[in-house]
């Protein structure tokens, strides 16, 4: 099976600062790290959030993340880049991703974090499934607005 | 064999995660012909859905893919995460 | 004299975890945290650089930071945000400025953070002098491309 | 009084950090006018520089911002920080 060491597909939490310290390693001549961190609300489509449960599809899911990843990598001059994806049960204010970028130069490290997200939005099988307050489960509807996001890179 | 996997809304509305058929369809577009004949819930999921998102061995695919013996194909809503 | 919570300036090393933990404390509907990290290089117009030495306008500094960030929250609809400079001797790979927004939507976060950064390149009072591997000091140019970069922001 | 500040390279060149003088410039251009007529190394730092920066009382300024009694200027190169 192929190994992507800078993709990770987890149930447990990461920490910032140790997966920050990771990509820099061994990476001197960085100037900007970028990261970004998404994390679970307690609303959504206005209502109460109690439970997020996030389900993907292994093995496509890794392979789609590097293809984002690397595809960032040619785009802009990037140091080092590294995408962590949680999976299973989430409550509000939990980390669900981090994606985390570094470069010389600050622009390449912002654009770059930014088209990940985006392509990750649209183009990662991962699934979102909401509990509410009063039991009833829902799965979240993807948003029109991600897919204009990831068409804004088209170049 | 092809072995064909279900995702998220779909895994529950069409009550399985998975399950294997001969290798007897040219195209995606075949399989789900043969799948849509088997109920309401799957045709409205597999057919009648322009949302419908298809993978072939981990990678994007579309009805008109060419599938063959030992393919792993995969069929899922719009994708959420992040 | 006017506090500026937000605004840190200082010779101490900062953690990202730990800055990100406090941005996010009381803000429950975020679902977005994007943060940039401004290391040291130690490569500068091609020469080796041994240390860093970070100088600053006491009192104009915290006003500039703090206006550059009102601004920020003005343009895009954020929940919190946080600067964080140091000052004094800096060497290669340590961290140097910290900015950190979080906001319901990933774009928001995105723009602004990128946006503080641009800004606070050309518009905050600080100056770095550079000492190289044989004991000579420089002070290091304003680029132009910070200016550029600055400019592209305006509406 | 004015209370003048002098920062970085400037601070280096002009051999001084700050200084306190009389308030009886209405400008900072009159300030800088007099400041330069010190010497060479005051000519080219404050009347000569295309990139002088100039903050009155922590905000940016510019050689027409009025200028009174008790004010703070500063003068000090492009600014470098990040």
């Amino acid at each position: 099976m192929t190994s992507y060491p800078h993709i990770k597909i987890q149930s447990e939490d990461f920490d910032l600062t140790t997966e920050v310290a990771k990509l820099r390693q061994g990476h001197k001549d960085i100037g900007a790290v970028v990261s970004f961190v998404g994390t679970v609300r307690d609303i959504n489509e206005g209502d109460e959030v109690s439970v997020l449960e996030l389900e993907h599809y292994p093995g496509m899911t890794e392979k789609a993340l590097e293809k984002i990843r690397l595809e960032a990598h040619e785009r802009w001059a990037l140091e080092s880049s590294v995408i962590i994806h949680r999976i299973g049960k989430m409550y509000p204010c939990d980390q669900i991703v981090l994606v985390a970028v570094s470069s010389r130069h600050r622009e390449n490290a912002f654009y770059a974090a930014h088209f990940i997200m985006d392509y990750l939005k649209t183009n990662a099988p991962f699934w979102k499934k909401e509990t509410l307050p009063d039991g009833n489960e829902r799965w979240v509807d993807a948003r029109i607005s991600d897919k204009e996001a990831e068409q804004r890179w088209a170049s | 064999m092809l072995n064909i996997l279900y995702f998220a809304s779909f895994r529950e509305m069409l009550g399985t995660a998975n399950e294997e058929l001969p290798a007897t369809y040219q195209t995606v577009n075949c399989l789900i012909n043969e799948l849509a004949a088997r109920g309401d819930s799957w045709r409205q999921a597999l057919l009648d859905n322009q949302n419908l998102q298809i993978a072939v061995n981990h990678d994007v695919a579309s009805r008109d893919t060419m599938i063959k013996a030992g393919d792993e194909i995969a069929f899922f809503p719009p994708v959420t995460g992040g």
